[in-house]
């Protein structure tokens, strides 16, 4: 492999290096909501775990299985997802997250495992609201 | 990288320059009586060449063959595709079949498949769940029209054995031309070319304490393999290998070759000692599993399997502190798992959770205590962030 | 060999490594940090890579050329193999006819037979007089199944250029690949594969003031012209060249190359100069004739005969005080006299009374005026043995 | 070329740097007689000049165009031929030359036009005795 293909970029080494919101959800008032996504075929195993009061996220936490990308793709969703709107967490999907940690295009399968992951938690968050 | 270097447990990949190897080739470079081309009459050309013939006595020690059968190349890639494609394309038309493995590195899988898109017909055995090839199954797959059997000593990713006397002994009954590639075996475990009976056996210096970039084909006399050159002019090297021989990469390879069969008697229970000591001390990182029988093996290699865990997370995690391979190939590419482990019959995600842990000459006791530890705490840090049920299924 | 070293005039055969080359060597090859196989994924193996880019790109500047086009081999024969056997057998069934001339190193004219024994039609092109070959006989021999075109840019035993540009133009226009090997004038006279607009180049670095045992081909981006390997596994270099890259070789070459193209702006009329200074010299050794046209020349190379003289004979005189070539080949094989001085028109027994000088960096005007008395006794010595009438005979 | 086929023999080496007999005859008493042999293309060419009085050879001198061991075995040839008796000379065929010399293989073609000029030479010795 060329060295430039295993290089990350500082916000994924950052993320990487401290995985925040790697965690279990603190206790809290606001509904429980869970969006997971599993291909290990693809190298990918993404868990997000959500508390929502009215139409706001309060809490967002994960757990992944996965290359250093995709931990840090999903625990960028995490801080994104706190304290924002449902509605305008749509904008987030794996094209957004490949821009915002520059992940090289073959890691697009597995950052769409994450956008899977997403999708789902919105799905019932939007549910319970 | 940090300031510490890391602690190098890749010596499948290739192993450090010996310093004392790197004397010998800095001298040589700066001797002005060895800089002519040792295919010159002239005296300072004859100096060269005397300088290599005393390298090829002390490779072909190294493997108990006279120095007229090695043939010097650049290195065990080209010493495989000399020995895999020389000898089927020499076979011409009459015997147009080959037998190999699916576990060979890259150099002899990649040659075998050129020679089916010359339209050779190639059987490609599978090892047990263990990683191991049965002599029986090299028998029974030879054919009238076969031309070679090629089938490498040690594995580059389980370090396991090959039964070469079995499969030679097989070879000549039936008079099929028998290559081996020791990439991984030669200067790591005794070879004895004679007492093994191969007919081509390739390997190289990069893997024992020499420089990159100088490899040997030894080429069994009598009966002598037909083989046709990769590369054509001047003849040199008995007309196998042309172009002019790397006087300083030759003598360096020579002089590893005499390092290494010095250390041969102590050096592979030491290293193995080493590699248990290794799988003790990863025990703590349970569940976990072993790729590949232990034995019988080129003692250098534990491969070994993470339950949960993301290969190239697991090297980041490490980065920097510990240069090691993930369950893949010479070079680490990520992109697609090791098709060894696979041949052995591992999931793709169990793939993706294994090392290649590498021992050679220079490490110590207290490497492979730090490499442990490290490697445990990386595996419960990436562990902590899995999945409820992920653990069960990443196996 | 005498306690005084000899004088080498031998820097067509190979250059005496750079002491500075050397030294960056050495240093690369003591340096832990540059140890791992720079095909490895870890921080070790990334520095090593690194080191390897920088050399790939110092190389590249040398030719004018961008770094991705350089592909790194052992040497000169290993490039022009690549480039000759691989742009012919990718060119597969349709394109079975290649356009060579008979004066090539024996690395392109071995390549171009096993071409031939592989069922390709070979036009064998021959040059005039004084050793230059006619671009407009290479516009007439190409023809609809013309798969490739390989004339080398420097003659290695006369020195004389080969007209690249009007060649390439001529290939471009009919859409035939061009390789030229410039073993012999990379490095020693400036060269702009852009400006040329070859598709492919061979050079190597021991005839540069680099190592022995690493090339390069060059291999032109758009179009890009096929290629089948010489050797498969591990697909490095872009597919073109497997094997782990020797790190100490690459960056030895890489320091050659840059130390080469500083000293393009000077050095080659010194050279020059020393040549016709040494040509001089030699006057007082009538009878005698210089094979070849002075020019157009890389300038290093004097091909001269002297009337009435034996080679072996007039070498073994000067045996220990002067590295030179007889009328032969690179690896000066006395048993059959020098295809390119017969292409030339020479009788065999004017081949035999013939010595290849060749000058170098190295080379001082006091060295070229001691080889010339040298010379010029040894001649004498041996004319005064002659029988009568042999004088005349032997030119 | 392998080194090996340019080493010579120190018997080759000495004879080559002195190359005794590479002369003219000496004035003096009895018949001149001459052997030559040309063989460009073998890359040799020898020619035998001697001196007889009655069935010896008094004196013997030799010119000669060829490799290393072509002049060394016509230098050595004149020292033997000295004060020997004509008959005595049969023996002195390529063999026994590249045996004396120990000359590899390839060297043969070459001495044997050294026997040609000897055995030119020993005819016209028996022809004028
Ligand atoms: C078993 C085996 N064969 C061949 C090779 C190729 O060696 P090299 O890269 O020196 O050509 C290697 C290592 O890379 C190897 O482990
Ligand atoms: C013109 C030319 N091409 C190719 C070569 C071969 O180079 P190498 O022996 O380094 O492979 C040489 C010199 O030997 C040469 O002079």
């Amino acid at each position: 492999m060329t060295p430039e293909t295993v290089r990350y970029s500082a916000r994924v080494l950052d993320l990487f290096a401290r995985l925040p919101g790697a965690d279990v959800l603190p206790a809290g008032v606001g509904a429980l909501v869970t969006g997971e996504a599993i291909a290990l075929d693809r190298g990918a195993w993404i868990r997000f775990d959500a508390r929502i009061e009215g139409e706001r996220i309060v809490d967002c936490v994960f757990r992944a299985w996965g290359c250093p990308h995709t931990l840090a793709a999903a625990a960028w969703v995490t801080q994104e997802l706190r304290a924002r709107v449902v509605q305008d967490c749509a904008s987030l999907d794996a094209l957004r997250l490949a821009r915002e940690l520059d992940a090289p295009a073959e890691k697009m399968g597995r950052l769409l495992v994450v956008e899977d992951a997403l999708t789902a938690l919105l799905e019932r968050a939007r549910a319970v609201q | 990288m940090t300031a510490v270097p890391p602690i190098y447990l890749d010596h499948a990949a290739t192993t450090p320059l010996d310093p004392r190897i790197a004397a010998v080739m800095s001298e040589c470079l700066a001797d002005p009586s060895l800089q002519a081309n040792p295919a010159s009459a002239h005296a300072p050309g004859r100096a060269a060449a005397a300088r290599i013939e005393l390298a090829r006595l002390q490779v072909a020690q190294l493997i108990n063959a006279p120095p007229e059968s090695i043939v010097f190349t650049s290195g065990a890639t080209e010493s495989v595709n000399l020995a895999v494609l020389g000898a089927a394309r020499a076979a011409g038309q009459v015997r147009r079949h080959v037998v190999t493995s699916r576990i060979e590195h890259r150099a002899g899988l990649d040659a075998c498949r050129q020679l089916e898109r010359e339209g050779f017909d190639v059987t490609w055995l599978l090892p047990d769940g263990e990683g191991r090839i049965d002599p029986g199954e090299v028998a029974a797959s030879i054919r009238p029209d076969t031309a070679l059997v090629s089938l490498m000593h040690a594995n580059n990713e389980t370090g396991l054995l090959t039964d070469i006397g079995a499969v030679s002994a097989v070879c000549r009954d039936r008079g099929v031309v028998f290559h081996t590639d020791a990439a991984q075996s030669a200067g790591r475990i005794p070879i004895d070319v004679a007492a093994m009976g191969v007919a081509l056996l390739s390997f190289c210096a990069h893997k024992l304490g020499g420089p990159k970039g100088a490899g040997a084909l030894y080429v069994q006399r009598r009966p002598r393999p037909a083989l046709q050159p990769l590369a054509f002019g001047g003849g040199h090297e008995r007309g196998l290998r042309s172009g002019t021989l790397a006087s300083h990469q030759i003598v360096g390879f020579g002089a590893a070759c005499a390092l290494a069969s010095a250390a041969l008697a102590e050096e592979p229970a030491r290293i193995r000692e080493l590699r248990e000591r290794l799988w003790r001390g990863l025990q703590a990182a349970a569940p976990m599993w072993r790729n590949g029988a232990p034995e019988p093996s080129a003692p250098g290699i534990l491969n070994v399997g993470f339950a949960g865990i993301e290969g190239e997370s697991l090297l980041l995690e490490l980065d920097g502190r510990l240069a090691v391979s993930s369950g893949s190939a010479c070079s680490s590419a990520m992109a697609e798992p090791s098709y060894v482990l696979r041949a052995l019959g591992r999931s793709d995600a169990a793939i993706q959770a294994s090392l290649r842990l590498s021992l050679g000459r220079g490490t110590t006791a207290a490497e492979i205590d730090h490499a442990a530890r490290l490697i445990v705490e990386g595996v419960r840090r990436l562990r902590a962030a899995l999945p409820e049920g992920a653990l069960e299924h990443i196996v």
